[in-house]
């Protein structure tokens, strides 16, 4: 019987996974979209916090994190627009122009 | 079926902030109408609307109500958050004028960006629930986003845009973490009820824990402190020079706000414990901050690191975590404010069209070409050092009596050494302007547009009469630090 | 007299002069040049007032106290005594002494480097008649910065490693002393109950003396960099060599006479425990230094330095003095810093001169000089004599006070000491023979004239000084002498009194389980605002009716 | 009484011939300068003369006055007034001083007549004036060492005074510096004194001397014998003596004047002044005569073979001051002080001899290229021969009846040892005479043997004003004696006169002994001297060749001519301890390496270590987001377990 616990360490898992994403990955899109995992690790953390409290601020909380996870994005894959035109690349070690 | 209860809702506290949104979307509608030549005039309502919203947030001064169920607090400390901000966006928006016009960018957007994201700051200062200050934090960051990259076609834009959309997205992933572990704990994102449930103890203290310290990490990453620091020195460096100077006052100055109020009234019980973290933050900030700015060759990054130290300076006052060292860090956000945009207005002018003089050797003889914008970086430098008469000095001389007051002497020992080594990489620029023989090639004159020079006397404004006569923002700065 | 703010009119009339300065402009620079020493002139007039109505009490006098900070209990209060009394009249002598000095030394920013020397004078004078730490830290460390930019922006030629050099080394010093002086501000608000950062005030404050000595240390370190003494006196010759001449003037004539001011104003009546503990170190560091700076500057081949360090020598006969404790020891350690002033003063402005013909330092492109300047050999072997200490004239009242009074408190230390007076007499009138005697070897000394009337005008009062003070020093004494007498009892442990109502005893506490303490009372400060908080909260939820007065 | 009030003008009067001479001299013509420097030296000694009458016209036993002008330093206890003291021996000196200088100043109008920084000579010589009459007059140790200091002074600009000869200017300053070490002794003695007695007025110390300090003890012995260090330098004895030889790159009369009659005795004055604590300090007496003696014998010998008239005559004034503090060391400080007298009479009167003879041999100071000046200077001879009588000890002149009482205290001394100190004082006297007559024969016998043919044809007797005064000390040296004569059943003239100053508690009671026992004395060391006159007589005058041979002969005779040719290469030694490792070790040891290397090393290694810490650091900002992504997330575990770590303990 799935208990709190299971859940938590769910969501646990896939933060970490959508963490690694970041770190690994080339590609920029890519690393967008494990930020939009490691995103919804969290909406499943409230979510099952909100039950777990029968509580509907948890529920409330998701709904904010979805708008904001789609405003970042948006304005993301802006800059990303911006960054292609002038680079032509999306590998993100060829962005070192700024350093030391 | 229970009975809908519209909760009761009083826009007057939250005013200014709807005065900076409509400006902002006013903004955004004037720039379609009007021709591309006379769009001047738009940086002049977006400071309209700033002027408006700061008579408003001053008038509410003294005044203290807790709004939206909760979720909205109006307070001294807020206001007086709230002040700093709006000085920050107002001195931004004079140094941006003229830039807008050089660069060739359309100024509508880019003063709506600068309003939204104050509006943003303001919720996150004034929010008493982790709701309004994570959406707070968000509003702001985006508008960040966008702004760093405004300059398209400039690669060095992109990059810091991107650099700082991937790790602030990443930072706030952790800070959302920490929000969900702390809801699970405690039942409630209200910073009060958690304070309550904490004293009163709950079970699984590890969650708390880690939620917490994810919050640290959330909120160091937008204060640059040390291990979260990584982007500053590029954003900075990368994005167009008023975005920085704006970056390094406004946001630094709500996070600490949103800081402050999170750990004095949702984690106060718990002091025992973070005051070491905020130590050894505070110590490793300022350290590396000094460090690393000491070999910089473009003065815009050196201005990075050094923004990095002054968080660190400021962290010292959370250590104390007591009513005198809030107030310590609400004087020291309002001197720094005021320095850095001054630096910055330099930075914007020596750097001309396109952004290419920012190197230390692009101000030689500066002192004796341009006298009057010689002398002002000159005192913004000392008092950025911390000598006296200027504020600055002011300004490190509370932090110190705080932590001193709470028995860190070794804290202070630290910081102070920190800032003689300072004094290293500010007098470089000062030899280069003044101590290297001049160049032959004569240093084309600056064009000092009306906006830029008021800019500039807000900020010897700030830094020496600040650093004479402090005692009336000081009492300011010590009532607001009584969060109710 | 007494309502006229004297001390404030000293301090800000070079301000007020700096500020007039930057509406002339640029171009003629002998406006610029007589203005500036006019208003240091008058400063000099002004403070001769301070001379004329002095009573000879050990109180301060012409005090002025306005409040100025309230939050932190700081005051803008100014007052003499009769130890800074000479000092502050030194100071602006010899300020208005290098504006007549540089007419034509200094050519390129003439305006900025007079704001520089206005701004230099208000800050030393500051510094002298300030009576709260906050005011005194401040002109202490606004000297810096026109010092920095002197040596820097018109040296020679490593001046921007003497200038940072110089900046750093003070820097360094004075930090740690505000963090003892902001530590101090607390103990005394724990004693006394209200927050002051008055100087006299904490003149007997009982201090457990574990922590004093931790104190004295920061104090010495930051006076001990402004002596210079022994071990951190490196960047003397670095900065005179560098520094122009009014630049290396001001800096011997007076930054030098901070450190030992400080050592009488603060180490000694605040940390009295502390200084009789060390006083054998510090003498046997004056001592080395006393030795150690004769002997290198006997090696010197640059001029400039042999004379820089002189004053590492001089000075060390002063600190010697001042932690020997006795009348006659302090009261020649005064005499001494004054009659400094005026020796190694007049021996910069020596050296100026010679710079300003020949472009050179190096004694060895000097020799038979005195031949074609008779005049200046003269008024330059007058000031070596004064220099070396021989009696009749300033230097040997000082000295021998002083080593009169060291006698007293360790013979051994005397007869060190007085080896000093040896070496002096053997560097420099070796300088002196190198530089002026012999046959004129060099081709360019062939042609060099004498001091016009304008050079002889600005040694003139420095000669006058050097013979006045070498045959009737004692009214100067007599005014010393009550603030000496009352710094000595001061010192001294048993009758000392604390000037300030304690209200409870300074508890034995070591500084490690300090910060438990304090983070045990820091919860309840944090719990009872926290009840304040749910009160509101409950208000709220319980009845949601509006809140009256929103701000509509 | 009035005269002694005013004794005031004596000092002060040459001062105002100093500084009119020295700021004003140039404008003036050289006869405004003369009459300036003579009326003021000369009012001075008439002055000086109705002072030391008025003095006389009071009873013996209150033979003292104090007239004290202002408070010169007074801090708190101690008080130092400018105050002048006149008593029999003060009085004494003053008249030496301002007599001889006197005549010295009329001697150098003819003899620096031709030379151009004629005004400053004359500010100078009157400047010492000044120093000497305030070093001999002072009521206090610190008047007595402004004199003191301000001698030194004038001696270093007066040796330096032809400023372009660098030998000159660095003998100045050689004797600068070895007079400052002795001074470091005497201000050491002056604080010692202030802290014993509380006072440093003679008046306020000598009388109770003897109650406050216990005799022979650490604290008497200390101060006599630091006074005495500063002696030694001033009056150039053993340790401190290498400095007067070269003080002869001076002008002749400044030789005659300060290095001959009145500087050197200073450190005598004092010794003498300070008889109450010397008497009562029996291990500093044993040391200032057993200094005095070998320094009279040793300077002697170095006389032997020099070829410098001026030299010849230095070391025999080292040599005489020898005698004076032997005189002092045994108690007899009358027979110290009449030694003074007369020494000042007969050597001022051999220097001006030998300088009119350089005059006359425009500049030659070699005796190899003098000889037969007997016939070419009369008068110059004359006068030369009295004196060079009177120093060898011949009877009736006064250098006999002086040397001759401290012989003759030295061998009925009590202090044991004294036989050894009378031998010692003897050879030395055979020695000075055969020296001196050396010296009188090379110059005055025999022919011209001058090489430069300018010198042989402008050979030429002095002007008159030189020759008077040589005939006034040639008489004065031979009169000298009478003061010591013991025609009124022994009461000694001076004797008597200074014996209020000298019987103090403590004082050697002086011998008396049979009249038989004394004429024998006398007859040694008169045999004595002559056997020395007949020896130089042997080897200068009847056949020189002879001495020229002796100093070829090889073996021990060689080395003993060698060394005592280099003065015992007693300079180079000292330059060898001293000078030189100082300078090295200084300039290497302390300099470079301490205060570049060490000092200035660690200020700067502190800079580059933060430079390069810097440098590494910085390599961490690669400038790829993953590695920043990376760094964050290590930063976020790092925050979570120092929490954790926190928490634990």
């Amino acid at each position: 019987m799935l208990t709190v616990n299971h859940y938590l360490a769910l969501s646990g898992i896939l933060f970490v996974i959508g963490t690694v994403g970041v770190l690994s990955k080339r590609n920029i899109i890519v690393v967008m979209m494990c930020i939009e995992l490691m995103l919804n690790a969290v909406n499943l953390t409230f979510i099952t916090f909100a039950n777990y409290l029968n509580d509907m601020t948890g529920h409330l909380f998701v709904f904010m994190v979805m708008a904001v996870a789609g405003a970042e994005a948006v304005v993301g894959l802006a800059i990303v627009v911006a960054l292609f035109r002038n680079r032509e690349t999306l590998n993100i070690d060829k962005l070192n122009i700024l350093k030391n | 079926m229970k009975q809908l209860v519209i909760p009761d809702v009083s826009l007057g506290a939250v005013g200014p902030e709807i005065v900076l949104v409509v400006t902002a979307i006013l903004l955004l509608l004037l720039e379609v109408f009007t021709a591309r030549k006379e769009k001047g005039y738009l940086a002049y309502t977006a400071l309209g609307g700033v002027l408006l919203a700061s008579a408003m947030t001053a008038n509410m001064n003294g005044y203290t109500e807790m709004n939206f169920s909760g979720m909205y607090v109006v307070d001294n400390f807020a206001s007086f958050f709230k002040l700093v901000c709006l000085l920050g966006t107002g001195m931004t928006i004079l140094v941006s004028v003229t830039y807008t016009i050089n660069e060739g960018i359309s100024n509508g957007e880019y003063y709506a960006l600068l309003l939204f994201a104050t509006s943003g700051m303001f919720f996150m200062i004034s929010g008493s629930d982790m709701v309004t200050i994570f959406m707070g934090l968000e509003v702001m960051s985006i508008s960040l986003y966008a702004l760093a990259g405004y300059t398209r076609n400039r690669e060095k834009s992109n990059e810091a845009a991107l650099k700082y959309f991937v790790l602030g997205a990443l930072a706030s992933a952790f800070l959302l973490y920490g929000i969900a572990l702390i809801y699970g704990a405690t039942g409630s994102t209200k910073l009060a009820i958690i304070g309550d449930s904490l004293r009163t103890g709950i079970a699984n203290y590890h969650l708390i824990i880690i939620g917490a310290a994810l919050l640290v990490v959330g909120f160091g990453f937008k204060i640059s402190a040390v291990p979260f620091h990584m982007w500053a020195p590029d954003v900075y460096q990368g994005a167009p020079a008023p975005v920085t100077a704006f970056m390094s006052s406004g946001p630094k100055a709500a996070t600490f706000a949103a800081f402050l109020r999170v750990f004095n009234e949702a984690l106060p019980s718990m002091q025992a414990d973070w005051w070491q973290i905020f130590w050894i933050l505070s110590v490793m900030t300022m350290t590396v901050g000094n460090i690393m700015a000491l070999r910089q060759t473009d003065v815009k990054r050196m201005l990075a690191y050094s923004s990095i130290a002054h968080a660190g300076y400021i962290l010292m006052g959370f250590t104390t975590g007591d009513w005198f060292g809030v107030s310590a860090i609400l004087f020291y956000m309002l001197v720094y404010t005021f320095m850095n945009i001054g630096v910055f207005a330099v930075v914007t002018i020596v750097a001309r069209k396109n952004e290419e003089k920012t190197t230390f050797e692009d101000y030689t003889g500066l002192g004796y070409k341009h006298p009057i914008i010689g002398v002002t970086l000159v005192v913004l430098l000392f008092s950025l050092i911390g000598i006296p008469p200027t504020a600055g000095f002011v300004g490190k001389f509370y932090i110190f009596m705080s932590a001193l007051q709470q028995g860190y002497v070794w804290l202070v020992i630290i910081a102070v050494v920190n800032s003689v080594i300072s004094v290293f990489y500010y007098l470089r620029l000062t030899i280069v302007m003044y101590m290297t023989e001049e160049t032959t090639e004569a240093l084309p004159s600056l064009s000092l547009s009306p906006s830029l020079v008021t800019a500039l006397i807000i900020s010897i404004y700030g830094s020496l009469w600040l650093g004479v006569m402090p005692s009336s923002y000081i009492t300011f700065a010590q009532a607001a630090s009584l969060i109710p | 007299m007494e309502s006229i703010p004297l001390l404030s009119i000293l301090i800000f009339t070079p301000v007020i002069g700096m500020l007039s300065l930057i509406f002339v402009d640029n171009k003629n620079k002998n406006l610029i040049r007589s203005l500036a020493f006019g208003i240091s002139a008058i400063n000099f007039l002004v403070s001769l007032l301070l001379l004329t109505n002095f009573k000879t009490t050990h109180e301060m006098q012409f005090v002025e106290k306005h409040l100025w900070i309230k939050d932190f209990g700081v005051y803008y209060s100014l007052g003499v005594d009769g130890i800074s009394l000479f000092l502050v009249l030194l100071t602006t002598l010899t300020a208005a002494i290098c504006f007549a000095s540089t007419w034509k030394a200094i050519t390129k920013h003439v305006k900025e480097f007079m704001i520089s020397m206005l701004m230099l004078e208000a800050g030393m004078i500051g510094t002298f008649c300030a009576l709260d730490f906050f005011l005194f830290y401040i002109f202490w460390e606004v000297m810096l910065i026109p010092m920095y930019f002197i040596i820097g922006i018109w040296g020679g030629q490593r001046r921007i490693y003497a200038a940072v050099k110089f900046f750093l080394y003070t820097m360094i010093g004075s930090v740690l002393m505000l963090v003892a002086i902001i530590w101090m501000y607390f103990h005394y608000n724990e004693l006394t109950g209200e927050y002051s950062l008055d100087i006299l005030s904490y003149h007997g404050l009982p201090i457990d003396p574990a922590i004093q000595i931790w104190l004295f240390l920061a104090f010495f370190l930051a006076f001990a960099i402004k002596v210079p003494m022994f071990p951190f006196h490196t960047w003397l010759p670095d900065a005179h060599v560098e520094a122009p001449t009014a630049g290396s003037v001001i800096l011997a004539g007076i930054l030098l006479k901070m450190g030992t001011y400080g050592f009488l104003r603060f180490s000694l009546p605040i940390f009295p425990e502390a200084t009789i503990a060390s006083i054998n170190w510090i003498s046997v560091l004056a001592i080395i230094g006393i030795v150690y700076g004769a002997l290198v500057a006997m090696v010197q081949s640059d001029i400039k330095k042999l004379v820089a360090y002189s004053s590492v020598s001089h000075l060390g006969f002063v600190v010697l003095g001042i932690f020997a404790l006795n009348t006659q020891a302090i009261e020649g350690g005064l005499l001494q810093m004054i009659n400094h002033g005026l020796s190694t003063g007049a021996l910069f402005l020596i050296v100026g001169v010679l710079y300003e013909r020949r472009h050179t330092r190096l004694i060895s492109e000097y020799g038979g000089i005195a031949a074609k300047m008779p005049i200046f050999a003269v008024i330059f072997m007058v000031v070596t004599l004064s220099s070396i200490g021989l009696p009749g004239l300033n230097g040997f009242v000082g000295e021998f006070l002083i080593l009169l009074g060291v006698w007293e408190s360790n013979k051994l230390f005397a007869i060190l000491a007085s080896t000093g007076v040896v070496w002096a007499a053997i560097y420099m009138l070796w300088m002196y023979q190198r530089v002026m005697f012999g046959k004129v070897t060099n081709p360019k000394n062939m042609d060099l004239q004498d001091l016009n009337l304008r050079e002889i005008s600005y040694f003139a009062p420095l000669l006058i000084l050097i013979f006045v003070l070498g045959i009737f020093p004692t009214p100067v004494i007599k005014m010393m002498e009550p603030s000496v007498v009352h710094l000595i009892d001061q010192v001294g442990i048993e009758n000392r009194k604390p000037l300030v109502t304690v209200i409870k005893e300074p508890d034995k506490k070591s500084n490690s389980n300090y910060k438990k303490l304090i983070s045990a009372n820091n919860k309840n400060i944090i719990t009872s605002r926290s009840e304040k908080l749910t009160k509101v909260l409950n208000h709220v939820y319980s009845n949601s009716n509006r809140k009256k007065n929103s701000p509509q | 009484m009035t005269g002694l009030k005013l004794i005031w003008i004596v000092p002060i009067l040459p001062l105002l011939g100093a500084i009119t001479n020295g700021l004003i001299g140039k404008l003036l013509s050289k006869r405004a300068v003369t009459f300036v420097a003579l009326g003021s030296t000369g009012f001075s000694a008439l002055f000086a003369l109705f002072a030391f009458i008025e003095l006389l016209s009071l009873d013996p036993s209150s033979r003292i006055s104090e007239s004290i002008l202002f408070t010169w330093i007074e801090s708190d206890k101690f008080i130092a007034e400018a105050g002048i003291q006149i008593d029999p021996l003060s009085g004494v000196f003053m008249l030496i001083v301002t007599g001889v200088g006197f005549l010295i100043h009329i001697y150098s109008v003819g003899y620096m007549g031709h030379e151009d920084g004629y005004s400053r000579y004359f500010a100078y010589l009157n400047l010492f004036m000044f120093s000497m009459l305030l070093l001999v007059l002072g009521n206090n140790f610190l008047i007595m060492f402004i004199g003191w200091e301000g001698v030194g002074l004038c001696s270093y600009l007066l040796i330096g005074y032809y400023y372009d000869k660098n030998s000159a200017v660095d003998a100045g300053k050689k004797a600068f510096v070895v007079n400052r070490i002795g001074d470091f002794g005497f201000i050491l003695a002056i604080m010692w004194i202030f802290w014993t007695f509380g006072s440093i007025d003679y008046t306020s110390v000598f009388p109770v001397a003897h109650e406050v300090l216990p005799i022979g003890g650490f604290t008497v012995t200390g101060i006599t014998l630091l006074l005495f260090i500063g002696a030694t330098g001033k009056s150039a004895q053993i340790p401190l003596y290498t400095w007067l030889p070269d003080a002869m790159e001076g002008p002749t009369p400044v030789s005659a004047l300060i290095h001959a009659a009145t500087m050197v005795t200073a450190g005598v004055y004092m010794v003498a002044r300070c008889n109450a604590l010397f008497n009562i300090a029996p291990t500093s007496m044993i040391v200032v005569a057993s200094i005095g003696a070998i320094t009279a014998l040793f300077a002697a010998t170095m006389g032997l073979y020099q070829y410098d008239i001026k030299r010849v005559l230095a070391y025999s004034t080292v040599s005489q001051l020898g005698y004076m503090f032997l005189a002092c060391g045994l108690g007899a400080y009358v027979a110290a002080v009449f030694h003074v007298i007369t020494h000042a009479f007969f050597k001022a009167c051999l220097f001006l001899g030998s300088g009119s003879v350089i005059h006359g041999l425009s500049g030659e100071q070699d005796m190899r290229q003098m000889g037969g000046l007997k016939k070419l200077m009369p008068l110059t001879h004359i006068t030369f021969l009295i004196s060079t009588l009177a120093i060898a000890g011949i009877p009736v002149f006064a250098g006999f009846f002086s040397k001759d009482e401290i012989l003759l205290s030295a061998f009925f001394g009590e202090t044991q040892g004294h036989l050894i100190y009378w031998a010692l004082a003897t050879t030395a006297a055979a020695v000075t005479s055969f020296y001196m007559f050396r010296l009188y024969y090379l110059t005055f016998s025999g022919v011209l043997r001058s090489t430069d043919q300018h010198v042989r044809d402008h050979v030429h007797e002095s002007p008159p004003v030189m020759t008077a005064p040589l005939a006034i000390l040639a008489g004065l040296a031979i009169l000298g004696g009478l003061l010591g004569l013991p025609i009124i059943k022994d009461a000694h003239i001076l004797k008597s006169f200074l014996a209020p100053v000298f019987s103090t508690r403590g004082a050697i009671e002086q011998p008396h002994p049979p009249m038989q026992i004394e004429f024998l004395l006398m007859a040694v060391s008169v045999g004595v001297a002559v056997i020395g006159i007949m020896v130089a007589r042997y080897f200068y005058y009847t056949n020189p060749e002879s001495a020229k041979k002796l100093a070829k002969k090889e073996g021990w005779i060689k080395i003993v001519y060698r060394t005592i040719q280099n003065k015992y290469y007693v300079d180079e030694i000292y330059d060898a301890i001293f000078v030189k490792p100082i300078f090295l070790a200084s300039r290497d040891l302390l300099w470079r390496i301490f205060d570049m290397k060490v000092i200035d090393g660690l200020v700067n290694g502190i800079a580059n270590f933060f430079y390069k810490l810097s440098q590494t650091i910085r390599k961490t900002q690669t400038g790829f987001v993953r590695n920043y992504a990376m760094i964050m997330v290590l930063g976020v575990v790092a925050v979570i377990s120092v929490w954790f770590i926190v928490l634990g303990d």
